[in-house]
């Protein structure tokens, strides 16, 4: 008998069809994985069964859950079903928790709304539930508010709000996508003791294949609004029966074809270098304050070679990339690039950066909307000075880019919202190409993309690399994508790097307790799918 | 999301309204019914007839005629004073914004607190009592007030830019915090400017109307519908039209400019614009 | 907290040090001398001279500039060319008149700004929204001084409700407020327009927001969540709003105060300049400048008020 | 609207005959004035707006002005003139004491009188004390005045209000506490709003028949036409909008009362400039302006057209405005005669409505004979620096308010400097001249010299256009002077 029963559930937005015939059920105690990329409409559906739509969404087919029709009920009788009977959780941390409200007490509003109590009872029954999740009062007092807290922290305290009274189902939406992997481990830990404690139904929904072959009894795959195989996780990965389900796995466990040819002449030496940032003050005689974001990093990188660069948000990575390619000067250290040299003093980064580009993470924020795309490829020329070359020579140059990444030269005079996320990061390696640089540093470049156009875009890189002889530095928080197309990598952690090797090496034996822990706190689907990609 | 912009009545009734006092004033500059400058005290205070479709006004001029060139004076005070707050406050917040927290920063964000600070309207005052009253006046006088809001805005939103990657990309393509400043924050923040400009317009048009009520307008012969209104004020009990004629005029063309700001904000708000792709 | 306390009067003072030179050195171009102002079209300019000694204007410029700051150091504003009072005196009663009215102003605004606004965002795109928004428009586009006379019109002379203008003084509380209700009307529609749809805009922002999701999620009505989890949010560009329509008030009712002829501020300083009684126009926008200072100061401790992000930071 | 007294009479009877017994009479009044006078203190102040609330009420003088211009003992009961007209001896009143309880002595009288011709005086109109050259104390009744050559306008010029009778205590307090004589004191000021006078119990002469009186300070027209409306006013001696008028006089709760003043309104010319320095361009210029349409245009009808620079109501006024009739062909040939083309001339003006307004119509009937010209708006504060002091100007629209003040044509050194010499002349034998008759012949010669010479163009004679309750009694029709003498006043209920 089961709990959820989605039967043909279909949903459209202002005439904009959504979902097309969504069929799916989860059992009492069962956790079922919702899998798709972007767009599959997996975040829709959560909403949908708790009837939370945006303006002008209409919903068919039916939603049964614990034996009655949602959909029949009123706004009213909904209510009392949300919070109580289903709770959700969802994938922003940051934002999904009121900033004016102490923590406490918006674990107590789920308690007050549905059983009335007043706001004493109902504080002292959610502090008992945020030390269930992992927040004892001792550690982390109720009366803080969410921006005390670190992320971990706060995705913890939107657990404790949607299982505050125990529900039958709890939805997670991308429950850990925000998080850092070592964070992303303990949280799912949790989510899977509390559906055991609980005896709670788990609707997982992600994007990410490895997370379901850890967590996931069954597993539905969407794509395009539409379930298009369901079973379970086992059989599901191990011999997916339909072409997109074969096609997500494959991306997901794709390694480009990249021949290592590290040369032995050094390209890139970072010695020493320091970078701190200065805090806001705190008062107009307060003495200065700051941080050390990159603690004296030195490390080498050699022409051709491909460099990985881990590390958990704050470990220093970002910073680390912008002291190498001048964005930010170092405070103490130097970095050169042949002759070129950039140290505290000035001078040294328009000369570097014709060796060096980068392409950044966010697709949708790394190009000016106003400009045209050859304009936009084109910026880089500026880097020439007077060498600049005239407007012949520059688009066919700009062509040229583009072609090297696989984008018509045709499309050159579209403006960027025109193209995809996965066609932006095609334009931004071609912006980073047309200098002929000797390096790229990949700012978590493939980290925004969907597993199919990560795994396009980590070809491209392959092939780059291979033709031109390109070194890269690939910074990047993901150790599937590190593994796939570094030759070296480096391990850093609280500003310095802390381990140092080539790939293969480091990931599959880490030395450094923190490269362990991130070795094992990261879900492979390679494990469940019984280890056939190795 | 839905994607595309649905044309908003607001943005239409806006811009028509708008359209419309810049045809009067442009028609004025080619055709009146009646000479302005011409004075038939004979004729005055009549209400509206067939020869003067809006009635006269206490010297006898033709109102229609007036409210056209009136029209004129209206937008140029509110063109000129309104440019003027762009034109400084522009480059002195993209300045601050890209030298944010240096001390030319600092500069610009403390001066716009003391201009802020200082009261308007007897600020505006002053100014005419030490250059006299007049349009050149009222427009230094409102535009003054004018360069911290473009200032503060341009500053707020550039900074929102700054840390963006494709200011990171401009500078790794070797370009500086100048040429930055204006081919990237430029562009970028045209969109928000373009929509306070409408509304500190709008407001422009009412300031010049309170400069006119006591007195620190337009100079006469030249009309103006603040000076209009307020000349007609005391006539209100004995010929109200020629008190509520230029007032419904100034109240139309605000909330016209007050409509296509909205407007345009709806269209420019990337909330309201189709979601990615 | 001492130390931020610290920081933000010096940082106030100085701001006060840089407006007193600008007034001054505004006064200071003003054509137009007092003297020959207070005797008038047959003055001897013996008499001229002898009235320039008695007031201190054949002082140098930095001698007057450094009398008046260190008298207003002292809480000595010196006195008035024209009214021969104190300044202090006078600028003191006609704030009596100017502030009730501003806070009156400002609390009619905002109990009609916060409610329409709130309906207006609970009601998005709906009739009453539309309805409001529509009002708010007009109330914006209204100039100030032609809505007062409106006001007059038909509540004074029309309906005698209310007397068309003056102030009877605080003896009688009752008439006092009385006198200052329609002054407080004229000048609050505008703002209240402005605030309601700031209201509005701000409620609907916060209304998108995750953690409004979040708690319909719990199981909050779409009231409740309103209610509880986006007004608050909300209050913040609201109180940013409500500190500058205060510092506006306080200073621009010139026109009303003409209209309703209310011995304000404004009216004050409008007087004092037409009469070159430079010594009170200054004062005058001094205090002026420094109430706005205050209130900014005061909107920064609100902020923190209501929000805890902001309290963090402050030793 | 009424003009003279024997209205005023008839409808007294009226009124009375209609009253019932026993209702309760009102015994006080609210006056609405233009201007908050900036002190209390007329003898260091030329503002019109303090006589308007202390002349007669507060402060007496040695003679007084009466409502129709006549002078009038005040505090001196009577007086001798020497024959050669050089010694004034004033007997003063017995029993006169001051609001604080002083007894008006004649070394009251030395004080003031010397105070305001001393050196350092700061009194506004220091040249009605020029002539002056002692002033002693007999007894306590008794002040001699000796003048150093004969004053045809002496005794006038003890009437004015700038001229009152303070005394030594009291002289520098009398701008925030004045005390004066007169048959009111003073009780609050609320400075931006009002000021009240009560009555005082212990007047020298006939006490006042109200008991209190409230100036209220309404400076927008508009609010005057509200505040009368709303019956938050019961007079506006001096209104603001001439326009409402016809408005409030068609309602039976007021009536209008037009009087004269002193006041007249010419457009001055700067004589010394090129070109209107040109007799035939001033000419030009007086015959381009068409008065009528200037009064109905910018007053709505209420003035009266002046060819000289002298009030019409006085006996010795002359009608010349025929010297300058309307004639626009006549002003383009004396241009084109004087040589004159394209001529651009900038127009100042003060703030009151009549300059503001009338120099628009001016300004469009100069252009008319081809004359552009420049209006430049100007606070008082700017026109007294630029135009009176510094005579920076073309020409200037402005109602000169004092009495008999065709003098300043004699001054050199006056802003539209004239002070031709023949004038001169005049001016120093009707000074030493003391037969009326005479008297008003020389006057006649002295307005016809300015008006024949064009110094400037005469366009009308303020009028005094009031509004008030029709049961107020007792205001004055005329303005003598600017003021606003209570004592008289009183409710017909």
């Amino acid at each position: 008998m089961s709990l959820l029963t989605l039967d043909h559930a279909g949903l459209t937005i202002d005439d904009h069809r959504i979902l097309d015939g969504v069929s799916l059920s989860v059992a009492q105690g069962e956790v079922l994985g919702l899998v798709g990329e972007s767009g599959s409409g997996k975040s829709l559906t959560a909403l949908s069964i708790l009837n939370l739509l945006p303006r002008g969404a209409r919903l068919s087919g039916r939603i049964d859950f614990d034996g009655t029709a949602l959909s029949a009920l009123s706004e009213r009788e909904m209510t009392r079903r949300r919070g109580a009977e289903i709770g959700m959780i969802f994938q922003e941390p940051m934002t999904a928790l009121n900033p004016l409200m102490t923590i406490g007490d918006q674990v107590a509003e789920t308690i007050r709304i549905h059983k009335g109590w007043g706001r004493g009872r109902a504080l002292r029954s959610a502090g008992d539930i945020l030390a269930q999740v992992g927040l004892p009062s001792e550690k982390v007092s109720p009366s803080r508010y969410p921006h005390e807290l670190s992320g971990g922290q706060r995705q913890r305290v939107g657990i404790a709000m949607a299982v505050a009274l125990g529900p039958k189902l709890l939805i997670a939406d991308e429950p850990t996508t925000a998080l850092d992997v070592t964070t992303q481990a303990q949280i799912l830990a949790l989510l899977a003791e509390l559906t055991k404690t609980l005896d709670m139904a788990l609707l997982l929904i992600t994007h990410d294949l490895g997370i379901v072959s850890s967590m996931a009894d069954r597993v539905a795959v969407l794509h395009a609004g539409r379930v298009v195989e369901t079973g379970p996780t086992g059989a599901v990965l191990a011999a997916p029966r339909q072409a997109y389900t074969r096609q997500l796995l494959a991306a997901t466990l794709h390694r480009p074809q990249r021949i290592a040819r590290a040369g032995s002449d050094v390209l890139l030496s970072v010695e020493h270098v320091v970078r701190d940032y200065a805090l806001p003050r705190r008062g107009l005689f307060a003495p200065p304050q700051s941080v050390r974001a990159v603690d004296d990093v030195s490390f080498v990188i050699r022409r051709g070679e491909s460099v990985g660069l881990v590390g958990e948000s704050g470990s220093g990575k970002s910073s680390l990339a912008r002291a190498i390619v001048g964005l930010d000067r170092p405070q103490a250290g130097r970095v050169r690039m042949g002759a070129v040299e950039i140290g505290p003093a000035g001078g040294g980064t328009t000369a570097i950066l014709r060796d060096m580009q980068m392409v950044f993470q966010d697709p949708y924020g790394s190009f000016n909307p106003r400009h045209r795309v050859d304009r936009l490829v084109a910026e880089p020329l500026h880097l020439l000075g007077r060498d600049r070359p005239g407007a012949d020579e520059r688009s066919r140059r700009v062509a040229a880019a583009l072609e090297a990444v696989g984008i018509s030269p045709r499309m050159a005079d579209r403006y960027i919202h025109e193209f995809s996320g996965g066609q932006r990061q095609r334009i931004a390696l071609a912006r980073a190409l047309i200098v002929e640089p000797e390096l790229i540093v990949l700012d978590e470049a493939v980290s925004a993309l969907d597993v199919s156009i990560r795994a396009q875009i980590l070809d491209l890189l392959a092939d780059i690399s291979n033709t031109r002889g390109v070194a890269l530095l690939f910074i990047a928080h993901d150790l599937h994508v590190v593994r796939a197309i570094t030759d070296r990598v480096l391990v850093m952690k609280d500003g310095r790097i802390v381990e140092e090797g080539e790939t293969g090496d480091v990931l599959s034996r880490p030395r450094h307790p923190y490269t362990q822990a991130l070795v094992a706190a990261t879900p492979t689907l390679a494990r469940a799918a019984g280890g056939e990609a190795g | 999301m839905k994607k595309g912009t649905r044309l908003q009545p607001n943005l239409l009734i806006g811009a028509a309204i708008s359209l419309l006092v810049l045809a009067m004033a442009l028609l004025s500059l080619v055709w009146t019914p009646f000479d302005v400058t011409v004075l038939v005290v004979g004729d005055r205070l009549q209400p509206p007839n067939g020869t003067h479709w809006l009635g006269t006004d206490h010297f006898g001029r033709d109102i229609f005629s007036m409210i056209l060139v009136g029209a004129r004076t209206s937008i140029a005070v509110a063109v000129v004073a309104v440019g003027l707050g762009i034109g400084l406050g522009v480059p002195l917040g993209l300045a601050a914004a890209a030298n944010a927290g240096s001390l030319l920063d600092d500069l610009v964000m403390r001066g716009n607190d003391i201009v802020f600070a200082f009261p308007a309207l007897i600020i505006a005052i002053l100014i005419t009592a030490i250059f006299g009253p007049g349009a050149i006046n009222a427009i230094v006088a409102i535009g003054i007030f004018n360069i911290p809001v473009f200032a503060r805005l341009t500053r707020g939103s550039a900074l929102a830019l700054w840390p963006r990657d494709f200011i990171k990309a401009a500078r790794l393509a070797g370009k500086g915090r100048v040429l930055i400043s204006i081919e990237h924050i430029l562009p970028n923040v045209a969109n928000t400017l373009i929509v306070q400009a409408t509304i500190q317009f709008s407001l422009a048009i009412l300031a010049e109307a309170g400069l006119a009520y006591v007195g620190l307008g337009a100079q006469p012969p030249m009309p103006s519908w603040g000076r209009m209104l307020a000349e007609a004020q005391t006539m209100i009990a004995l010929a109200p039209h020629v008190a509520i004629i230029p007032g419904l005029a100034i109240v139309v063309t605000v909330l016209g400019l007050n409509l296509l700001g909205d407007g345009l904000r709806d269209i420019f708000d990337p909330r309201m614009r189709g979601r990615r792709p | 907290m001492t130390r931020f306390v610290l920081g933000r009067v010096t940082m106030m003072l100085a701001s006060l040090l840089v407006a007193s030179i600008v007034i001054f050195l505004v006064l200071e171009v003003l054509p137009g001398d007092p003297a020959a102002f207070m005797l008038g079209l047959n003055s001897s300019a013996e008499a001229l001279q002898a009235l320039r000694e008695q007031l201190g204007l054949n002082q140098p410029v930095l001698a007057r500039y450094g009398a008046w700051l260190s008298g207003m150091v002292r809480g000595d504003f010196g006195i008035s060319y024209t009214y021969r009072v104190p300044v202090a005196g006078l600028i003191a009663d006609r704030l009596w008149v100017s502030l009730p009215l501003a806070i009156y102003a400002l609390t009619l605004s905002t109990l009609i700004a916060i409610p329409v606004g709130l309906l207006a965002a609970a009601n998005r795109n709906g009739a009453v929204d539309l309805g409001a928004m529509g009002l708010a428009q007009i109330g914006i586009a209204l100039p100030n001084f032609w809505f007062a006379m409106l006001l007059v019109l038909v509540f004074s002379v029309g309906l005698r409700w209310f007397s068309s203008g003056g102030f009877p003084g605080w003896e009688d509380p009752g008439a006092a407020m009385a006198a200052l209700t329609l002054p407080a009307i004229a000048l609050a529609l505008p703002q209240a327009s402005i605030l309601a749809r700031i209201m509005r805009s701000s409620l609907i922002d916060a209304l998108e927001e995750d953690y409004v999701r979040t708690a319909r999620a719990k199981g909050l009505t779409r009231t409740q969540a309103l209610i509880r989890h986006a007004l608050r949010n909300a209050l913040i560009p609201v109180i940013t709003i409500m500190g500058l329509q205060f510092s506006f008030l306080l200073a621009g009712a010139i026109i009303i105060e003409n209209v309703f002829y209310l011995p304000g501020l404004g009216r004050l300083a409008f007087q004092a300049i037409s009469a070159r009684d430079l010594i009170v126009v200054r004062s005058v926008v001094m205090i002026l400048v420094f109430a706005v200072i205050v209130v900014t100061f005061l909107v920064d401790i609100a902020y923190a008020l209501v929000d805890p992000r902001l309290r963090q930071g402050r030793p | 609207m009424r003009h003279g007294g024997s209205l005023v009479l008839a409808s007294l009877a009226l009124v009375l005959a209609m009253t019932a017994p026993g209702a309760a009479q009102r015994t006080d009044v609210v006056v609405g004035l233009v201007l908050e006078p900036p002190h209390l203190d007329p003898t260091s102040n030329a503002a019109a707006a303090i006589d308007e609330v202390v002349y007669a009420n507060l402060f007496e003088g040695l003679t007084r002005f009466g409502a129709n211009g006549d002078i009038l003992p005040a505090l001196a009961e009577s007086w001798d003139i020497s024959p050669d007209g050089l010694t004034y001896r004033f007997t003063l009143h017995d029993g006169v004491t001051f609001h604080d309880g002083a007894a008006l002595t004649a070394a009251d009288v030395v004080f003031s009188l010397d105070r305001a011709r001393a050196g350092d005086s700061v009194n506004a109109q220091k040249f009605l004390f020029a002539d002056i050259e002692a002033v002693v104390a007999e007894d306590d009744r008794t002040v001699v005045v000796t003048l150093a050559r004969p004053n045809g306008n002496f005794l006038f010029n003890m009437a004015w209000g700038d001229a009152v009778i303070v005394a030594e205590a009291s002289a520098g307090t009398n701008a925030t506490q004045p005390i004066g004589t007169g048959p009111f004191r003073f009780e609050t000021w609320r400075q931006g709003d009002s000021v009240t006078l009560v009555r005082n119990p212990s007047y020298w002469g006939e006490p006042a028949r109200l008991e209190r009186a409230t100036f209220r300070f309404i400076s927008d027209p508009t609010a005057a036409f509200a505040a009368m409306m709303a019956e938050d006013v019961d007079t506006f001696p001096v209104f603001p909008a001439p326009e409402t008028l016809s408005i409030l006089d068609a309602d039976p709760r007021f009536e209008t009362v037009v009087g004269t003043t002193e006041g007249e309104t010419i457009l001055a010319m700067n004589n010394r400039r090129e070109p209107l320095d040109d007799i035939r361009v001033r000419e030009a210029i007086a015959h381009a302006i068409d008065r009528q349409t200037i009064i109905d245009g910018a007053m709505f009808g209420y003035g009266t057209p002046i060819g000289t620079h002298f009030a019409p109501h006085h006996p010795a006024y002359v009608d010349l405005t025929g010297l300058s009739a309307h004639d626009p062909a006549r002003a383009r040939d004396l241009l084109s005669e004087a040589g004159v083309e394209g001529l651009r001339l900038s127009l100042a003006l003060p703030p009151p409505v009549y300059a503001r307004r009338g120099g628009e119509i001016i300004a469009a009937q100069l252009r008319d004979v081809g004359i552009e010209t420049d209006i430049v708006n100007l606070e008082w504060a700017q026109w007294l620096e630029q135009v009176f002091g510094n005579a920076d100007f073309d020409l200037t629209v402005i109602s000169h308010t004092e009495p008999m003040d065709i003098e300043i044509y004699g001054r050199e050194d006056y802003y539209f400097g004239y002070g031709a010499p023949e004038f001169q002349a005049l001016w120093d034998e009707l000074n030493l001249t003391l037969d009326p008759d005479r008297r008003n012949a020389l006057l006649g010669d002295l307005q016809r010299n300015i008006s024949e010479n064009f110094v400037n163009a005469y366009i009308f004679q303020l009028a005094k256009a009031g509004v008030q309750n029709v049961d107020l009694e007792g205001m004055w029709i005329n303005a003598p002077t600017q003021a606003t003498d209570l004592t008289q006043v009183y409710w017909a209920d």
